[in-house]
């Protein structure tokens, strides 16, 4: 369980990073930030993630305030951030506390054929492309099944088909673990693919400006009308030369705040 | 007092390319050889220079260190529990040295002229004392401060006009430049001296008598042998023989017995110390000569 | 950002910088000095008992006499000020050297293969080996001292130059590449800047051996200077002397290493590193 | 990959190193020795001419000469074998406190407080200082030898680890960060590896040192070694002495430089540098 | 203009990279190249910029040979790529080759007016957000009017709405300097728009599998029937499993090489 209540960071004597987010979300749930280039996303994941205790105002995991990293949180950084010196099976086991070398290397060779690397497991970051970088970062974060799932922009760099196989294997770590989530992208159908609630940040520095339900249960279908018409009404509501008008027409479920 | 009959453990003493006799004495063994019958163990340390026979004595990581008079004097000036109890030679190491096709022909000539020396070293309290004796001061001429082989150096390559030498690069010097000493003065010289721990002495008194025994058969082996002396010398010194035998040449060892002649070398290298404020004016020269120069232990052996 | 609240936020930020960083800077040298002057004191307490003599091992306050009393007859400005401008030509000309040579070394193959082996063997060499040779070949004048210094100063720089150039990573000297930049523009451009972290490192370990050869510069005829003080000391037995010119050493080396850490400081402020989280 | 044309590709692949690879090597050897071959010709015929005089600079034959007369009487390995045995001694000694010392320090800005501003005063000592100390401290057993080589390696190493830690990626401590890594797990396996680069330079800046450093240690009543040679070179004005003992540490600093470069080159082959470009 | 006759650069003995890729494109044309992830799209990039000449085959710019970096080309790489010593105007201005300073100064800011980062120009790289750097790596390259344009993912790390913005930017500075751009993404939406001609890279190493001409003129509208007709199509054609299937229907202009 993740809350927030007024929770703000901000850089540049206050001109940049984001202010006063508050939301609570359930076990299991998956929520999306969608929000412009810049307007704070990456920095409150790094909020969340313990790594930034800068903050002003309260975060809790659990009820646990975080001031330093929580050991059930785990993050997928918008770089892969891959340990230069590791080929792709270490750099995927490299946060698995297991004893025994063995089972580490094999439990991460199977992370590394499931995001679709295999036989790329003795190579070095500097030699795989950037989507494959992105990849191995994805299998070093799933792999250690963390209860709070941090992740930014993770398939960014990756193809239309890869991304969904991706985003299906999320779904079904999700499914087994009920991992929160909380998941930064700009693709919108993504976001109305995997989350159940979907935050849209605006400003700079960002706050909250709309939320959104997705009530549909998952797996979902990538075709569906309904969704459809959700992303239109998104894409207006991310159109700041057309933000005021957005507000008048959103008639399906979307709570202003 | 009733230590006096106890046995050290061990005994080290130095040796030194300046002091032949100690070459001698290491390659005949004679040392290991007399103290294995007291189950007495042995160990030669190498001296590159008196400074580190000096600071071997100090640290007590010798037993007896050779050094020249004037540097055991420096150090006893300073504090060091250390007394000079065998002379092991008088050497003429040290002269005033220029080059072969030199203008200088004499001490007076030094006048407004580059003279390289060590400072606080023999050759430096020779040059000192020659000047003195040609009415000049240190400050007529233009002392420069260089290492001894680099002193050499500096004068072969004409940036110095005069040096206080020091063998054996004054007699390399000599052979391959033909450089010349126009001034020598063996009493000048410091003498060389064996100096032992002042503890260890009042300790182990009769052991060092037996070391001054050994000393004396080595020296008058020397005396004996001039041309093996020699060959020991450049072979230990990696030398040519000729530079060896130049070296032996100029060095005396008639006289191996600590006494007045040596108190009034040092007492004269002494002042010319304190005169450049190497040793502090308020030093009382006699009270420490006397101190240092201890021949009670080489009386007892050497009779004549 | 609003014009309104700037003046404000402003004058708010530089009482806060007056109020903190003042104690901090105090706070970091009192944590600098614990160590010191803790080994100061054990030094001066087992003087007093007698365990470390005074004719090997002088107390420090026989050291302090010793460098005041050359304070008060005015001798020790001038042998600090001509060990510190030896050190600072030789300094800037070993540097400057290191930066061109480093440069094509780190930046050609052809030319690391033609000088690096011969560079890495004259590393080895120590000051003293130096010494009869700079004389041979430049006498004992001001010239051979301060070639030494640089010749110390020079290898420590030369090396991390060459291993920071080498070290940068190839994407962004892609990106120069793409600008068709001549070399030297992307040596200037990109290759030298990505490795001034390195630089710095080499400069403060080359400043450090600048010190270590002063003396044997020092002992080049010199009659002047920390290092002639240390050789004098060392030739007339007096270990007052001696400790003094080790500690003038010490302080000053220290202090000419802070200043090169400050202009580091400044000059690596776009640094994202882990030196600059805590 | 097919599975059939796997054996074929290694096969090739296999006789292409075979055939390219040794003439490189060689190739690379010859660029090495085209300068000092050079340098060396130049020293024999100004000698032969006579512009240098034998007694102060000998020609390279003599030189030889005398290395090879070592060599004939057997006496030269031992003085190798012995220097050799110390650095590797002293070194192992340096790079251990370095390393351990050296992370502390980069790690935690409170040791860095306490103890780097002594570190960097005793940096700048000299070999030559430090001798009188050692002398008394410990004697002239092989321990003082050893030790002041060990405290040469040192500070190059010390320097280096704490630059190139504090220099660390951000981005990529935080990776450890995040999976609630110990301090010494984050120095283990992202700090270290991360500075390896640095490390390395500073193994190899040390190794210098501590070539530099044998000479002085060596001046501690060895009997034995190339330091020893050399000074025993200078006190009896042997310049062919002198000489050969630089020749032999050139030679040999060149060769421990090289082993250390050849660990560096498989250690750091993950590297996407500059240096792996051409 | 570009041409490319058999053009081969391959890894790992054979196993990665791409091959026998030809084509020749027209001056002030727009490719576009979709494929899976590690299919050697940025490969392709680096040779075709010049960087790296150990290719086989023959890579022509108006009838030169490419064997280094060619003075006409600019690309923008995957990763942004910014000097982390200079700051985003200093960055922008690094390829120009203008004499004076104040007016690179000038035109740089200019350019980071234009990328959305106006106040942004003192900041450094290390102060920026991931959408913020990649924007500032696109003013780098756009300031140069490159003759050819090489573009791996330009806009991925981009909210849709800054996306839609610079794509437009980047059209207009086409048209302005009729640009040959070679544009890698995997955002179809995004090929469509922009794009004159498609190729779709597949297999490892990859290799152009099909061809798609985009007979729009620009500028084309996001909502165009036609366009989400193509968009289907091609997520066909990328999903491998369906790929033997995706070549009987290819009703519209998709010439299969
Ligand atoms: N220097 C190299 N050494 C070995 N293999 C390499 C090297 N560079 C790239 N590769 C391999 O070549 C293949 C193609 O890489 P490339 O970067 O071109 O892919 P890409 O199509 O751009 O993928 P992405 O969409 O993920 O960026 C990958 O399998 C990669 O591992
Ligand atoms: N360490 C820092 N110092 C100063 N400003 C910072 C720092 N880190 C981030 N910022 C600023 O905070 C703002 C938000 O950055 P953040 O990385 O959170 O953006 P984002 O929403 O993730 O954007 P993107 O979608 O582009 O990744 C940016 O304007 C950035 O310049
Ligand atoms: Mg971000
Ligand atoms: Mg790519």
């Amino acid at each position: 369980m993740l809350s927030l209540k007024n929770v703000s960071r901000t850089f540049s004597e206050g001109s940049a990073g984001f202010k006063n987010i508050s939301f609570t979300s359930e076990k299991g749930e998956i929520i999306g930030l969608l929000g412009t280039s810049g307007c704070g996303k990456s920095t409150l994941l790094r909020v969340l993630s313990g790594l930034d205790p800068e903050y002003t105002g309260a975060v809790k995991i659990n009820d646990e305030l975080i001031k330093a990293v929580h050991e059930k949180v785990g993050i997928i950084f918008q770089e892969p951030r891959l340990m230069p010196w590791l080929n792709v099976v270490d750099n995927v086991a490299f946060g698995l506390k297991v004893k025994k070398d063995k089972q580490k290397q094999k439990e991460a060779q199977d992370f590394v054929d499931l995001v679709g690397l295999h036989g790329f497991g003795n190579h070095f970051p500097k030699d795989l492309s950037g989507g494959m970088a992105q990849r191995v970062s994805i299998a070093r974060a799933l792999i250690t099944n963390p209860e709070v799932l941090l992740l930014d922009e993770p398939f960014s760099a990756l193809d239309a088909f890869t991304k969904m196989q991706l985003q299906d294997l999320l779904l079904k770590i999700w499914h087994q673990y009920q991992s929160s989530i909380v998941l930064v992208t700009h693709d919108i159908d993504e976001a109305l693919y995997l989350c159940d609630r979907i935050f849209i940040l605006r400003g700079q520095p960002g706050e909250i400006y709309k939320e959104l339900h997705v009530p549909m249960t998952k797996p979902r279908s990538r075709g569906n009308e309904e969704l459809a018409k959700m992303k239109a009404n998104i894409l207006d509501l991310l159109d700041l030369t057309q933000g005021e008008k957005g507000e008048s027409h959103d008639n399906f479920k979307a709570t202003a705040k | 007092s009733g230590e006096k009959n106890d046995k050290p453990k061990k005994i080290t003493l130095d040796y030194a390319y300046y002091s032949p006799t100690s070459l001698i004495l290491r390659e005949f063994g004679w040392v290991e050889e007399e103290f294995k019958k007291d189950g007495i163990e042995v160990e030669f340390v190498l001296s590159q220079g008196s400074n580190k026979a000096l600071e071997f004595l100090n640290s007590s990581s010798v037993d007896f260190g050779s050094t020249a008079g004037a540097a055991a004097l420096l150090a006893k000036a300073k504090g060091s529990p250390i007394e000079s109890v065998y002379v092991f030679s008088k050497p003429e190491w040290t002269a005033l040295v220029t080059n072969k096709d030199s203008d200088i022909k004499s001490v007076k000539d030094l006048k407004g002229k580059k003279v390289a020396a060590t400072l606080g070293t023999d050759p430096y309290i020779f040059l000192l004392r020659a000047l003195n004796d040609a009415g000049l001061s240190a400050d007529d001429v233009e002392i420069i401060n260089l290492q001894h082989a680099d002193g050499a150096a500096a004068l072969s390559t004409n940036q110095v006009d005069a040096w206080a030498g020091l063998d054996p690069h004054m007699a390399k010097v000599e052979l391959t430049t033909g450089a010349e000493l126009f001034y020598r003065n063996p009493d000048f010289n410091t003498y060389g001296v064996l100096n032992v721990r002042s503890d260890f002495a009042e300790k182990y008194p009769n052991q060092v008598e037996k070391v001054i025994e050994l000393y004396e058969k080595a020296r008058k082996w020397a005396i004996e042998n001039p041309q093996e002396a020699a060959e020991i010398l450049a072979k230990e010194a990696s030398i040519d023989i000729d530079v060896a035998l130049k070296q032996l040449e100029r060095t005396d060892y008639s006289n191996s017995l600590p006494g007045n002649e040596q108190v009034e070398a040092l007492q004269a290298a002494g002042e010319v110390l304190q005169k450049g404020t190497i040793i502090d004016k308020d030093t009382d020269l006699e009270k420490v000569v006397a101190e240092l120069i201890n021949p009670d232990y080489a009386k007892k052996i050497i009779k004549d | 950002m609003s014009s309104k609240s700037e003046p404000l936020s402003q004058r708010v930020q530089w009482k806060v910088k007056n109020r903190i960083r003042f104690p901090k800077k105090l706070k970091v040298a009192l944590y600098g000095s614990v160590v010191p002057i803790f080994l100061l004191v054990a030094w001066q307490i087992l003087s007093m008992v007698g365990v470390l003599e005074r004719h090997l091992m002088p107390a420090p306050t026989l050291v302090l006499e010793k460098i005041v009393s050359m304070v008060v007859d005015g001798t020790l400005w001038g042998h600090i000020g001509v060990t510190l401008l030896r050190i600072l030509i030789g300094f800037s000309i070993g540097v400057g050297f290191a930066i061109v040579i480093g440069s094509i070394v780190g930046y050609l193959k052809k030319a690391e293969h033609m000088m690096d082996p011969l560079i890495q063997g004259f590393r080895a060499i120590p000051s003293l080996a130096w010494v009869p040779l700079f004389i041979l070949w430049m006498g004992i004048g001001e010239s051979s001292k301060i070639t030494l210094i640089a010749v110390g100063v020079f290898f420590p720089v030369y090396l991390n130059i060459v291993a920071g150039i080498q070290g940068v990573d190839r994407k962004l000297i892609e990106v120069g590449k793409i600008y068709n930049f001549t070399p030297l523009q992307l040596v200037r451009k990109v290759i030298l800047p990505a490795s001034l972290p390195s630089f710095f490192t080499g400069i403060r370990s080359g400043l450090g051996l600048g010190w270590m050869f002063v003396v044997a510069a020092e002992l080049m005829g010199a009659s002047k200077g920390i290092g002639y003080l240390l050789v004098v000391g060392q030739n007339t037995y007096s270990p007052d002397l001696v400790l003094a010119s080790i500690v003038l050493i010490a302080i000053l080396g220290k202090l000419t290493d802070s200043a090169i850490k400050m202009i580091e400081a400044k000059a690596l402020h776009w640094q994202d590193s882990f030196g600059k989280l805590n």
